[in-house]
């Protein structure tokens, strides 16, 4: 069930350059919240005509929900400037998520703050890895809280500044060949740019292994109701927002 | 207590807020976070004979006081919205409000053969029909339905004949008067009018140097066009007995009850919804604390309670 | 160094940032507050031939994204404009610009009469004629002189006949096309056309239940009609060579930029001055530094220069 | 000359409930202002499409220009939140204001924040009697100050709270007959509700002694290019931003 909460902020802090961690207190969308839900927020400093904004869920349970976000516009610059104490209307739990279920290790694919879905999921699954790229190592996202739940992170950055030189797909491709080697069991899952989603649509379907892909979309409503974030599969034009964010890697059509 | 009972036409509504079309799916989307006690009707999305994908992405842009948007009539066809949209809206929803089937169509015959689909399937939800006249008129060349009285009275003429169903023309707002558009709906055979459509408008990536949305321009709701709606409301009133389904930036009582005033029997909500799904049931609140605070024992006193010398 | 200057038909502009007409008074008003350096003109407030008292108080109404208004045109004839609101701009004005006067009339013959008592004073600082034909028709009945192509190109073809200054025509935004309005314009001799007056609004008291203005209905300006505007002269653009002046809610530079993008030669500020006198400068800047961050050598390279597949 | 300064605000503080006196530095207008002139503030955390609003000026000098203001509306409550330390853009010095000098004594008759511009003449003329009214005690404003200046208030109140039962007139009309019947000579300066500026009208027009009346309407520019502030005068219709908002009685059509 969706909900409407008005939610206080109990966080809104930087923990790198120009990311942030929102905490609210949200008892009832983060008893319901799966990971690869998102949640829709109002700034409540915007014009009232503004429109929402989507983040998917960082973490949930205890009554709040996290979202990690990065400042980009003018709704996440005003956002960041929200105090502890003030609150936030907020919509959730919105779309379909991941699955909760892998067979063998997940792989996690992450670009951005697409890693904030993969670290939700992380914290539900048995055995999964991060694989995560940057242009820098600055865009390396919350690589602390990863290792904090004990899971594996293999890097790639652009500029060599972290893990290897080059793209995510570097160590992505290496631990597919030494899973397959080893004939271990792999699922993949991923969240960030549409050009990372590409990849690993590919990969996927090449090699018949499940694949979940998280698509990011411009959003009016959040709920299904204006077929404004649509996204081409093989049913026609989806809805990110009630058929997505995620989707099977069969299903996207490119 | 208030009596809070409209009548468009012969639709009957339990209060004078309904939500506009493509603002809120085929009613049930919302339904978790909706109170539809607070409603007199839900608009469904636009519906034509066969499936529709609407424009490419992206489909809109926000702007100052509301959006521009040009989704662009994707759906899945009548059949499907008959079959499935309205079996789930029943279900879904617990307390169901009629539904206004919102149709359009590349062609006059199109409209017809939508107006009696819809008709033929007589489903008790299923309160009024709203005809889109605002959308590319394939065989005139991509003008819209609406832009020609003549073209437009021909086209309500042709959906008249094809259903009983209380019959509601939704007119475009960029017409130097609305005089003669509301002649051609009357004589065509119309039941009511839905006023304000979306201005056409345009937003340009001033860095790409390209039309933000896809489509290039797209049309214009929400806080802005509330004023410009207001005025055809007011000036529609004037000139025809036919009822008035009010929409284009209703935020707020206020905003409702301006319409009221002007003109209107009920009044629908758009783009607010997005922001505050709330917004329909705290314009339902607002309208009745004001009829209460200025004497009017009913909600429909409102239409045209305007004093003017 | 960009090259501010540019061409609206024969007006030659040190910069294509002008003001919009009845926000501006005769040009000096605003003296004190404003850098006439990054002026390319100023509209002056309309006038016709002899004073005309304008509407009743109150002529005016914030709204969010802008105003309406209903002023009504007040002035004292085209006589004590020229002889006197000129001689104070010339005196006042240190670094004038060309003056762009705006005018109207009750009947066609008015329009012309305006226009060849403005030729004749031969003003070397009347650089253009600007025709407001949102203005009521006393013979037609109040129906505007812009609500019907014919009845536009006949008053443009008057005004021509009776004036070789350049002549722009300021069309009305509530019409479903602009081109059979631009035709009229062509057709009639016009040199160039402003976009947009004011969209038709209207504001209501609930409290009191009457219209806020006077006038009842008003015109709306500012940020909210700007996507509207866009679309228009976009639309203006692709479909004549005529160049464009383009007004409705510029408020900074990127504004300015989308409309030139869309097809504009030049921009006009109006209700933006009110709240921020200094607005048209920053534009005028803001156009220049963009110009130059984008490898334009020359701000009329602006127009039309969006990027379409 | 006419100034948009971007004018610190010293001191934003009530001094009655729902009245603000508002301080800001604004050295180039504090030096060129006269009695009766205003100042158009815009308001900083209004949309920037918002209007500015007009104050008449209380009082101006040493680079400040003090407004005494009540809060009515969006515009003014938004300006009560305003901090010192912060900005706000404001044009004057605006439109015509009182004379500078006064055969005999100056009757200055005031309601509501219309003693404010009465303040600020009385600085500058030599001998002033001020009369206000209004419904109760709480709507006399700056009394103090008056009697700082040394200003004798002679008051009415509707409701009796201070001063005579009843309305300004009653003071005035005292002191009318008591100066003529002494022979000594006096002019009629007012500013305040349209009700009170015609009882004012009248009185100079009948007794033939000068007054001056200062009249507010909604404006748009504040400069005299809009022509949205009307008022009926000998002349046809005035702007009151620029050919007033100081009116002699006999120029004024009601
Ligand atoms: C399902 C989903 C999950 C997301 N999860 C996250 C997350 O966990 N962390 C995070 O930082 N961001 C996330 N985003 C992106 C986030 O919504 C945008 O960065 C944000 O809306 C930008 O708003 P703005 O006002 O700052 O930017 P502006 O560019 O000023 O916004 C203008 C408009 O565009 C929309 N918009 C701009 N960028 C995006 C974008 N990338 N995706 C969707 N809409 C956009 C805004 O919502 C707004 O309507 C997610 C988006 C979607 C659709
Ligand atoms: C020459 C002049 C001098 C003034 N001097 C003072 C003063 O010294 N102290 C003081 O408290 N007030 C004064 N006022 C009135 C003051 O301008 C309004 O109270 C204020 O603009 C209200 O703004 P708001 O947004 O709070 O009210 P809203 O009602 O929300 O304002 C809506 C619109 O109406 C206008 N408006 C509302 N009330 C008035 C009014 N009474 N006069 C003019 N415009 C109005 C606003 O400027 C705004 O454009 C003066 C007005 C004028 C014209
Ligand atoms: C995203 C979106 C989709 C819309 N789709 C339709 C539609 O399918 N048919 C229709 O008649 N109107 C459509 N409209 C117009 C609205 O029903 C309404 O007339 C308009 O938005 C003005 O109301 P508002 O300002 O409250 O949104 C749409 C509006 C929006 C914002
Ligand atoms: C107070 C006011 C008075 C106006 N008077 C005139 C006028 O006399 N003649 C005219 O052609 N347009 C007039 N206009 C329209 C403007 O010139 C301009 O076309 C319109 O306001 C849109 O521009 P904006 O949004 O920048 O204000 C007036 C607008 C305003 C706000
Ligand atoms: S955002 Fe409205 S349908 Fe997805
Ligand atoms: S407010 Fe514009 S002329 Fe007075």
């Amino acid at each position: 069930m969706k909900h409407d909460e008005k939610a206080e902020v109990l966080e809104n802090r930087e923990f790198a350059a120009g990311y942030r961690y929102l905490v609210v207190s949200a008892p009832r969308q983060a008893a319901e919240m799966q990971p690869g839900q998102f949640v829709h927020v109002r700034v409540p400093t915007l014009e009232r005509s503004a429109l929402r904004r989507p983040f998917s869920v960082f973490n949930a349970g205890d009554g709040k929900v996290t979202v990690l976000y990065k400042t980009v516009g003018r709704g996440t610059e005003a956002l960041s400037k929200v105090k502890a104490g003030e609150f936030v209307n907020m919509e959730g739990p919105l779309g379909k998520g991941f699955p909760l279920s892998c067979k063998g290790t997940a792989f996690l694919v992450g670009g951005g703050f697409g890693v904030a879905p993969l670290y939700f999921l992380a914290r539900r699954l048995p055995k999964s890895i991060l694989f995560v790229g940057g242009r820098t190592k600055d865009d390396l996202l919350a690589l602390d809280r990863f290792a904090e739940i004990g899971v594996e992170a293999r890097i790639a950055t652009n500029d060599g500044s972290a893990g290897e030189k080059g793209f995510v797909t570097g160590p992505l491709d290496a631990a597919i060949n030494e899973f397959r080697a080893k004939g271990e069991e792999f699922e993949l899952f991923t969240c960030g740019p549409d050009g990372l989603l590409r990849a690993v649509t590919e990969r996927a379907l090449e090699l018949k292994v499940p694949g979940w892909i998280s698509v990011d979309r411009h959003m009016i409503c959040g709920m299904g109701a204006c077929f404004a974030c649509i996204q081409k599969t093989v049913r026609g034009n989806s809805r990110c927002c009630i058929e997505g964010p995620v989707f099977k890697a069969e299903e996207l059509v490119w | 207590m208030v009596n809070m009972e409209v009548e468009l036409g012969a639709l009957k509504m339990r209060t004078p807020v309904a939500t506009a079309s493509g603002t809120f799916g085929y009613g049930y989307e919302y339904a978790d976070l909706i109170d539809y006690s607070k409603l007199g009707a839900v608009t469904a999305k636009g519906v034509r004979m066969e499936a529709w994908p609407g424009n490419p992405m992206p489909r809109h842009c926000e702007v100052e006081g509301g959006l521009v948007n040009a989704i662009g009539l994707q759906g899945q066809g009548v059949k499907h919205f008959l079959e499935r949209d309205m079996f789930l809206y029943s279900r879904v929803v617990k307390d169901p409000v009629p539904v206004i089937v919102n149709i359009w169509g590349q062609s006059e015959e199109e409209y017809a053969e939508v107006a009696a689909a819809v008709s033929a399937a007589a489903h008790p939800l299923i309160g009024a029909l709203e005809m889109n006249v605002s959308c590319p008129n394939v065989k005139a060349g991509g003008h819209t339905f609406g832009q020609d009285p003549k073209v437009l009275e021909s086209v309500v003429a042709k959906v008249r004949a094809a259903t009983k169903l209380p019959l509601i023309v939704k007119l475009a707002p960029n017409v130097p008067s609305i005089v003669p558009y509301i002649r051609a709906c009357e004589n065509g055979g119309a039941d009511a009018l839905s006023l304000i459509n979306t201005i056409p408008a345009m937003v340009i990536d001033i860095e790409r140097r390209v039309p933000v949305l896809a489509n290039r321009s797209g049309g214009l709701s929400g806080r802005a066009i509330h004023p410009a709606a207001v005025k055809l409301v007011y000036d529609a009133h004037r000139a025809t007995k036919l009822p008035i389904l009010a929409m284009g930036g209703v935020y707020e009582a206020k905003d409702a009850i301006e319409f009221m005033l002007a003109g209107a029997t009920a009044v629908a909500i758009g783009t607010a919804t997005f922001s505050a799904p709330d917004t329909a049931a705290k314009v339902c609140d607002g309208i009745a604390a004001y009829c209460e605070r200025h004497g009017f024992a009913a909600a429909k006193e409102l239409t045209g309670a305007i004093c003017e010398s």
